[in-house]
């Protein structure tokens, strides 16, 4: 395998994931984020995978466990984590933080209530469908977000309309507490697809190169005028919702279980290193990683606050 | 609109087609203008605001839309990120606690959140006021949305600012809230005491400035919407008694043009706030607290409000007559202030 | 066929219901009404077929469209009327008029927010659940209610914890101006149940019998602890959606057609006149039922109007 | 409780320990009180404030629910009108967006609309405030519930009261919104400067009484929730320089209670009004202006608010500090007013 193959390029997207969110978690312990996290670790291979079918043109609109989507999606890492460290030169100048990075020139923006994603991804698709564009619209929600009502007006007029939305369902069979399983109506929210004409589709979000192949011909066919998709990927979440969720609702046990056998990097790496994959090529393209993330998290460090004095603005448009 | 009327009968003109005359025309000029919700392509409209645009523009730039507001009031949020100027109808203002999550946590957020940089140029098209139709259907809630912070809150009383207010609030780069009021959406340009005349081609009327309906020297009235027409009404009532009411059209509840109405209480030092949104935690209480803070109380002789008395809007009329504030009730008011030291 | 047989009762409470928008209308026409009125003609078979099945401790939460799914129920005619005509006789003293009756003694109660129906029945049946009683709650909606936020995640709970939920939907293909088959993504609502794990069941809501039969094994299966039924019956709305609809979003044609051959007291009669039932003997009842009607009209124009006085009453526990 | 921590110690409890004492004191008196929301079971809420009862009264009185706000605030409704008592918890206020409607169209005006004869008896249990969340994770929004009529809005600040407005409030036969201050949840009883001691048995607080936190005759500050503690902390520190802040915890925005208020000002005749949540349009105009009426203009000789300044709550920590109205910037307010006329 040559390193620019695309299954190698997978496995780094995965190692830059993972760092980007120790570099917060890092940050987070150093006292230079002050309000919640969420971290996605342990569900790198759906962000990796995404990358690879995401176009310059399409939308990706995320939820408050984004960042991997919005690097997915081509967002600068530096001006992110700048501004999920509350910096003046964040994507937001600071005033948006972890939950609300927005990227006009990627189109990706992000929200933190569950499920609201979804309509303002819907929007998108529109606005490429009136304008004659091949751009796809993604929805990314979580298995909760999956219960809202927002989900199914949503999917009702991007079925309806047969608009190019890929709805993409993160199941980690949790939200926050509560159990998938004890909640939902159905097995799978992918075999809910039926209801809105919406192609559903089920893969093992741990598994990146499924994932990605998964998640190319979910957007193949909303760019391609087959319809909204609806394309669940199941996961495990390795640490608490957020930074500082005691997480008593799990056993030690299940989650030092989780880490081990379904950490999507751990098990690509496996599946290279089967496919004979030198693991010290391998170890060097981690470590390489951990060094730029470093780099990047020790810049935006150096980076200036906001100054109080601006707090009131950018409220109104004269004001940008 | 392909059927303009004849010069001459345009004051016959219901005031629904003065807001169709400005949809159209900045759908004609910016093909990015959009205009979607429910029954607003095939009907035109439930008071008929968009009738001819569906035939004109086509159904994609004119969509009727299922009864799905979160969905589609979000719609209206990621258009206009990407780059449209959508006018999302919610039929009436009472609906909005099925879709206040769009407007308010991304809509009228977003530019905030986004420091400046992702502009929201959405346009919330939506009717309030009592027309008989009890609890779930006569709110006003301007002073809701005025308390949540990001969204212009533009209100109509003139026929010509409703087609005036409704260009400037489409040209907006900030998201608006546009609060026609059901009674008034009812009427034709001539029922109006505020002047019949609506040009026919562009109006453009600036957001943010209140306007002076009457000029009087005794008591200011800060009011807006149907409340202007009541309180005109009532100002000619008591005009022969000799009580000179100021009557100040707000025409936008955010911002809130404190200015004219501090200008005219300086003069008069007696403030009355009609208002048809609830009595408390509104409209009233911040023009109240505003002008006092602006003026001190020195300046205030005497202060009143007239809203709804902090009930539901009940059915019957003789009850609804009773919780609205209408001609009779802000007369009354006016007598007992100008009497009042 | 006998004069109590059970077909004959429900020809009865199919006129019944008609006589009653009827009163209604007359009573719009001699300003006796002075809000909005939506009536249910053409849709009688619905109301007649749930009166069948419904017990006492049942609950029913209605819609705009809400009259006959209250006299189904059980709720005082007499009291339905003086509400709608604004009395203080009325189920509510004239403080909710025609949209928003309630009476908490059949468990009856209505909305004018489209979808929001749902939830509050939702709330009925779980209470049944955790009481023990055998108890169904109803929740009624239209076609346009079957795109809201409040239909999924009601139906979400409702699927997940198999509560003892019927969720009717009458499919009249219109929301105001806004076709079914414009905006729906599916054709029916009934084939999209297995997204909650209910039951879907399609019904010809013009056919009063086969609609009675529906709604009693709906009925039957949410009582017997078999979880929740999504039931869908067809039907057309002769007026226009409220009175001062201009209607103009259809023909005269395709109205006055839906007059002829949908409306579900001719149908009926005709079945019944085929299967040798006497015409002159449904024309007495016809006339019976006219009288009756006429007379409660009459009564509920004597009752006096709420004292305005008392318009900010009722707020709060204490001046109940 | 289960685990009752040992006399003496009670002072260490965090402040949801107390509201859960109240939650299940509730519910063992009385079979028809039931809790249902996002994470109150398994995980005995997000802040703790229902850890035990899962284990305590089981799945069918603890209810887990999905994200489907609308769904589950609507059963609320529905099981209050089918005779329970429902505690439902929407885990922020800020969320209020995707459950308004059953709040606001159902809970709030049934009791009205069915002219008094339809109870529905449901406390919707929430957390307000900021602790560093921006802008969709740190709302009050209590002004925003006081403008619409037919709830109660309940907002304890001092430990006993987390305990007994809770209890109080499932007693009550009106609908209630309990909002709690996320900062509070996460402190312990004894952090609190209006006194750790709370006792293990019932406690009930009367809604709609206000409450004299710190008696002074200079200035009356009007506040509640965190604001009371913030304004304690200012009164001590101005105190030394001659200036005595009279503090007032409002408790509730609806009803209001302005006799203790106006009570205070008419002795003060100067009025701060401290608000966590937007300055507009709220619970400080309503003050102020609710004062102004009852005690006439010639009665204030100062007024001021301070609030959040119209902006949603921005990320950065020092962006965050400067938009809210802390110690700091209240004793700035209190030397500016005691100086002032
Ligand atoms: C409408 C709404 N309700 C509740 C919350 C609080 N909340 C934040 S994340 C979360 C769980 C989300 O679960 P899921 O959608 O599965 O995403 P995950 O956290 O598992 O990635 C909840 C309940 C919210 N942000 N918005
Ligand atoms: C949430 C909400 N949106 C819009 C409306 C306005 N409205 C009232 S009835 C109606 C159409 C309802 O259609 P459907 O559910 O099919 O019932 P039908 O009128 O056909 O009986 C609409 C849009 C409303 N009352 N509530
Ligand atoms: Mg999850
Ligand atoms: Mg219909």
């Amino acid at each position: 395998m040559r390193p620019n193959d695309p299954r190698i390029l997978r496995h780094r997207r995965m190692l830059e994931m993972r760092a980007f969110d120790e570099a917060c978690l890092e940050a987070l312990r150093r006292g230079e984020i002050h309000g919640e996290l969420h971290t996605g670790i342990n569900q790198e291979a759906i962000g990796a995978a995404m990358a690879e079918s995401l176009r310059p043109g399409d939308a990706v609109v995320s939820t408050h466990r984004n960042h991997f989507h919005a690097l997915a999606k081509g967002v600068p890492a530096r001006a992110l984590l700048a501004e999920i460290l509350e910096r003046e030169t964040g994507l937001c100048r600071g005033r948006g933080g972890h939950m609300h990075p927005f990227h006009p020139p990627t189109n990706f923006s992000a929200t933190g209530i569950v499920g609201a994603s979804l309509p303002v991804a819907l929007g998108y698709a529109q606005a490429f469908r009136l304008r004659g564009e091949d751009h796809v619209a993604v929805g990314v929600t979580g298995d909760g977000g999956s219960h809202t009502g927002a989900f199914h007006e949503t999917l009702v007029i991007a079925g309806a309309r047969r608009l190019p939305l890929v709805v993409l369902v993160e199941n980690n069979a949790l939200a926050i507490s509560v159990g998938f399983g004890d909640v939902s109506p159905t097995a799978t929210v992918a075999e809910r697809a039926g209801a809105w004409g919406a192609r559903g589709m089920l893969v093992d979000g741990t598994d990146v190169d499924a994932t990605a192949e998964a998640f190319a011909a979910a957007m193949e066919q909303a760019r391609g005028g087959g319809g909204p998709v609806l394309l669940e990927a199941t996961c495990t979440r390795a640490r608490g919702h957020f930074e500082g969720d005691p997480d008593t609702y799990r056993t030690r046990e299940e989650k030092r279980r989780l880490r081990e056998e379904r950490d999507p990097i751990a098990l690509h790496r496996a599946r290279l290193l089967a496919e004979g994959v030198g693991a010290d090529a391998l170890d060097r393209m981690a470590a390489e990683v951990r060094a730029e993330t470093a780099r990047l998290l020790e810049a935006v460090r150096a980076d200036p606050l906001p100054d109080p004095a601006g707090a009131a603005l950018y409220l109104w448009a004269e004001e940008a | 609109m392909r059927d303009e009327p004849s010069p001459g009968t345009r004051a016959a003109l219901p005031i629904p087609a003065l807001i169709a005359e400005a949809l159209a025309g900045e759908m004609a000029r910016d093909p990015s203008v959009l205009l979607l919700g429910e029954d607003v392509g095939r009907l035109g409209g439930v008071f008929g605001a968009s009738r001819g645009l569906l035939e004109r523009f086509g159904p994609d730039r004119v969509m009727d839309m299922p009864i799905a507001e979160m969905a589609f009031t979000g719609m209206g949020v990621g258009l206009a990120m990407a780059g449209m100027r959508p006018v999302v109808e919610i039929m009436f203002a009472d609906f909005v606690g099925v879709c206040l999550e769009q407007m308010v946590n991304a809509a009228a957020k977003i530019p905030f959140m986004s420091g400046g940089r992702q502009r929201v140029p959405v346009v919330f098209k939506t009717a309030g006021g009592c027309i008989g139709s009890a609890a779930q259907h006569s709110q006003c809630l301007w002073g809701l949305f005025g308390h949540l912070p990001g969204m212009k809150v533009v209100v109509p009383s003139s026929p010509m600012d409703h087609k005036g207010l409704m260009a400037a609030a489409i040209r907006c780069d900030d998201p608006v809230l546009f609060v026609e009021h059901k009674r008034l959406l009812l009427s034709k340009a001539r029922d109006s005491l505020q002047g019949a005349e609506v040009p026919e081609g562009e109006v453009v009327t600036p957001i943010g400035r209140a306007r002076v309906a009457r000029a009087g020297g005794d008591v200011t009235v800060a009011t807006l919407s149907l409340g202007v027409e009541h309180a005109l009404r009532a100002a000619a009532e008591v005009a022969p008694e000799g009580i000179g009411a100021e009557v100040i059209d707000l025409r936008s509840v955010v911002p809130l043009d404190m200015e004219t109405v501090c200008a005219s209480v300086a003069r008069t030092g007696r403030l009355l706030v009609v208002d048809e949104d609830y009595l408390s935690f509104g409209l009233s209480g911040e023009v109240v607290a505003r002008c006092l803070e602006a003026l001190g109380p020195g300046a205030l002789r005497q202060v009143g409000r007239l809203a709804v008395p902090d009930v539901p809007i009940p059915a019957a009329l003789p009850l609804e007559r009773a919780v609205l504030p209408g001609p009779e009730a802000i007369a009354a008011r006016l007598r007992a202030m100008a009497v009042g030291a």
